[in-house]
């Protein structure tokens, strides 16, 4: 049996594509990728909520149930990568992409008490918000690719 | 030779059926008798864990007819005696009632013990 | 005292040649109706052995029903149990059950009969 | 009539049945990243399912043998435990991801926290299978399952570039940053997703409990090869919508919310509220589908009475197994496991473990003691070749392109 559980472990670790915390360049620009990708889709799905709930297109409990998976998605992006020990080389990269990824949280945050409150009258402006931030992520991530 | 049967291929895991259809037990192995004529003679079907045990082969299968001996109380298989066989096809049909050749007491003390408990069991689904 | 036997007992058996070779094994029992007993059906008797190596795909019958599609398979089981023959009872000597050996009176296998 | 009716109403239940948790979030997820370029696989699947659903049902309209009958008689008691135990672990991860979807799907209507709703829906799956007559609860599901044409209809509201779509589509033209190994690996999963084994488990079981004669093969064939191939086009539906809107703006999908997007953005609330309709009928149909197939497997490997047609307490054993297969997969998902993640799985698994029971019907579609004149003719026999092949391709690929892969995230 001892064989077949340290395999298992050994498949559930590459399964789980954990990064060593201090990753060399390669690995960190391939999760710094990874990662841009993950929030620029969270922040576009909050985006596109809001703005079919503005168009009186979406349905508010599909909002909410959504606006929730976003949210815990993202965090767990942003968690996952700023504890990472960046390569020296790399410190402006780490910076600028825990600045976006801050600033993600932030607005997704925002905009589940907007919907919470059905405060419709704030939804065009965060949606401008979250687009500017998702083409800022989109430019990021076309450097990194 | 034309109703001659491969025992491997053509009755061993096949489905017993009584004689109006309700499903038995599968054939899980064959009793075979020595008899003066120094021949053996198919004298019933085995059915049940302590037959299918030992054709499953290795740790496992001896723990199954273990297990199975332990709960059931004796070590002797489930028998359906050859008398009772009406035919032997795609499945293998008795000439007689399921409950005449008792070998599923499993399914018995499943049906007693919890789902006869649970409302609705005894009514045909709508 | 009746001595009985389960037919799993039977199968996988080794079996011996009249010159002492062996390294071909039991792979199915064919059964022949037999006396009239009680009962809806004849009793069937052991009437002889299909034998060969144990390789994948006994049970998949191509042995038996030489002409069963599809071509792919029939080719790939085919070769796999080109070696496959058949023992009558007669040329069966004696069955040890303990060392779960068949002692053949012949030195080689008939050609396999189909089965229907 | 009452004919056209039945032949009707087989094909509306097999397109409406079709689609599953692993069909919708597989198609959504290669939608978003990989556009149409995977779609020759759902093709592919389709047929693949197609041909293996035909030749079980002619297996049990002629023989009355269903699936795990045959493997056990083709395969031997122990191969065929192996097997067994292989299916089922596949079909119990189904059926948990199943759940998890009918959960997801009443929190998109309500935002009712979803694992709030899992113990009422595994409740209401067992209570269902547990009175339901077989065919009121699979026209009941498939009938309803047809809300998912609402994705055809978004589709088509989207107004799409059709000629770009069919390009990508006929060229299998990847997108540039996804990597092969990434494509290839959500091949297998579409594969997967499109022939799960419990598909077959189920459609061949239902043919003993709708009491198929080789009468009903013209019906069980027009269901098989009209039925199916229109519920391929619901799944590529899904992967279209996802396409035109999710993947320009770069969204890969990772939750049910998102699969739904694109339908309120072409058809706004109505179009939603009719998908996650669609949502729920599907999953919840597939969850008795893959609930019954355990119990259905396990029954018919060891012998067991089991089915529909008779009172739960003559089938004893056979209900034992479908109310533990029920607990098991509701206490999995309180442990708040993603239902998503548990899909992704299940479908990959679904391809590890599909030889196992697409071979022994294969060989049994030829034997002429079970099939006589109804065996395979050599159309059947060719594309059943063909198949095994594939099959066996796609299972040998899974594991090493799932590590390669890391499930897909690179």
């Amino acid at each position: 049996m001892k064989v077949g559980t340290s395999g298992l472990v050994a498949l559930l670790v590459l399964l789980s594509g954990c990064v060593p915390s201090n990753p060399d360049t390669d690995t960190f620009d391939d999760k710094s990728l990874r990662t841009a990708g993950a929030a620029l889709s969270q922040t576009r799905t909050v985006s596109g909520l809001l703005q079919t709930s503005y168009d009186g297109r979406m349905l508010r409990p599909t909002a909410l149930a959504q606006l929730r998976y976003s949210e815990d998605s993202l965090d767990t992006a942003t968690g996952a990568f700023t504890e990472l020990n960046p390569p020296s080389a790399r410190d402006a990269q780490y910076t600028r992409l825990s600045t976006l990824l801050g600033e993600a949280g932030d607005l997704v945050a925002e905009a589940r008490i907007a919907v919470e409150r059905s405060e419709e009258a704030r939804y065009p402006r965060l949606v401008d918000r979250l687009d500017a931030l998702a083409s800022k992520l989109e430019r990021l991530e076309g450097r990194l690719r | 030779m034309s109703d001659a049967i491969d025992a491997n291929l053509e009755l061993l895991d096949r489905q017993i059926v009584d004689h109006d259809g309700a499903m038995v037990a599968k054939v899980d192995d064959v009793e075979l008798e020595e008899r003066d004529d120094g021949r053996l003679h198919v004298t019933a079907l085995l059915t049940g864990p302590g037959a299918l045990g030992p054709r499953l082969g290795g740790a496992f299968g001896n723990m199954v007819a273990s297990t199975w001996a332990r709960l059931a109380g004796r070590t002797e298989p489930g028998r359906v005696s050859w008398s009772s066989v009406a035919s032997v096809g795609i499945v293998v049909t008795l000439a007689v009632d399921r409950t005449t050749v008792a070998v599923d007491g499993f399914e018995v003390w499943m049906r007693d013990r919890i789902i006869a408990a649970i409302p609705g069991s005894k009514v045909l689904p709508k | 005292m009746t001595v009985r036997h389960r037919l799993n007992d039977l199968l996988g058996m080794q079996v011996r040649y009249a010159d002492g070779t062996d390294g071909d094994r039991v792979i199915d029992v064919r059964l022949a109706p037999g006396p009239r007993v009680p009962g809806p059906m004849a009793e069937l008797v052991v009437d002889g052995m299909v034998v060969g190596k144990m390789r994948p795909g006994t049970l998949f019958g191509y042995d038996r029903h030489p002409t069963q599609g599809p071509w792919l398979l029939r080719q790939v089981i085919g070769f796999l149990h080109r070696h496959t023959g058949y023992l009558e009872w007669a040329d069966v000597e004696r069955i040890d059950w303990d060392a779960r050996v068949v002692h053949v009176r012949r030195t080689s296998l008939r050609k396999l009969p189909p089965a229907r | 009539m009452k004919k056209l009716f039945a032949v009707a109403l087989g094909i509306l239940t097999a397109i409406g049945g079709f689609v599953d948790i692993g069909d919708l979030v597989t198609n959504a997820t290669v939608g978003s990243r990989f556009g149409l370029s995977l779609a020759w696989v759902v093709v592919l699947g389709v047929v693949g399912i197609a041909v293996f659903a035909e030749m079980s049902g002619r297996v049990v309209a002629v023989s009355g043998r269903p699936t795990f009958d045959i493997v056990r008689e083709r395969l031997g008691p122990r191969v065929g435990l192996v097997n067994l135990f292989g299916s089922m672990a596949v079909t119990l991860l189904t059926y948990t991801a199943e759940i998890g979807g009918i959960a997801l799907a009443l929190e998109l209507g309500t935002s009712v926290w979803s694992y709030f709703w899992i113990p009422f829906t595994a409740a209401a799956v067992w209570v269902v299978l547990w009175r339901a007559k077989f065919n009121l609860l699979e026209n009941a599901f498939g009938l309803l399952g047809l809300a998912l044409l609402v994705f055809g209809v978004a589709l088509w509201q989207l107004g799409p570039d059709w000629g770009q779509l069919w390009h990508t589509a006929s060229t299998a033209a990847k997108p540039s940053p996804e990597p092969w190994p990434t494509y290839w690996y959500y091949a297998v999963a579409l594969f997967g997703a499109a022939m799960t084994p419990y598909e077959v488990f189920f459609f061949s079981s239902g043919g003993i409990e709708e009491k198929w004669s080789p009468a009903s093969i013209p019906t069980m064939r027009s269901n098989v090869l009209i039925g199916f191939p229109l519920g391929g086009t619901l799944s590529i539906s899904i992967a279209a919508c996802a396409a035109v809107v999710l993947l320009p703006a770069g969204i890969e999908v990772e939750s049910l919310g998102q699969v739904a997007l694109p339908v309120a953005v072409a058809l706004g609330q109505l179009g939603l509220a009719v998908a996650i309709l669609g949502f729920f009928a599907a999953t919840f149909g597939a969850a008795c589908a893959t609930g019954l197939s355990v119990g259905y497997s396990i029954a018919q490997y060891l012998g067991w009475t089991w089915g529909k047609s008779v009172r739960p307490r003559d089938a004893a054993r056979f209900h034992a197994v479908v109310l533990l297969s029920t607990l098991l997969a509701a206490l999995v998902l309180l442990t708040t496991i993603d239902p998503i993640l548990v899909t992704e799985f299940s479908v990959v698994f679904s391809a590890i473990a599909l030889p196992l029971t697409y071979l022994p019907i294969l060989i049994v579609a030829n034997d002429p003691s079970y099939m006589g004149r109804h065996k395979n003719g050599a159309l059947a026999n060719t594309l059943g070749s063909i198949y095994l092949v594939i099959v066996l391709a796609a299972s040998l690929a899974a594991i090493p392109l799932m590590i390669w892969t890391k499930v897909g995230t690179t």
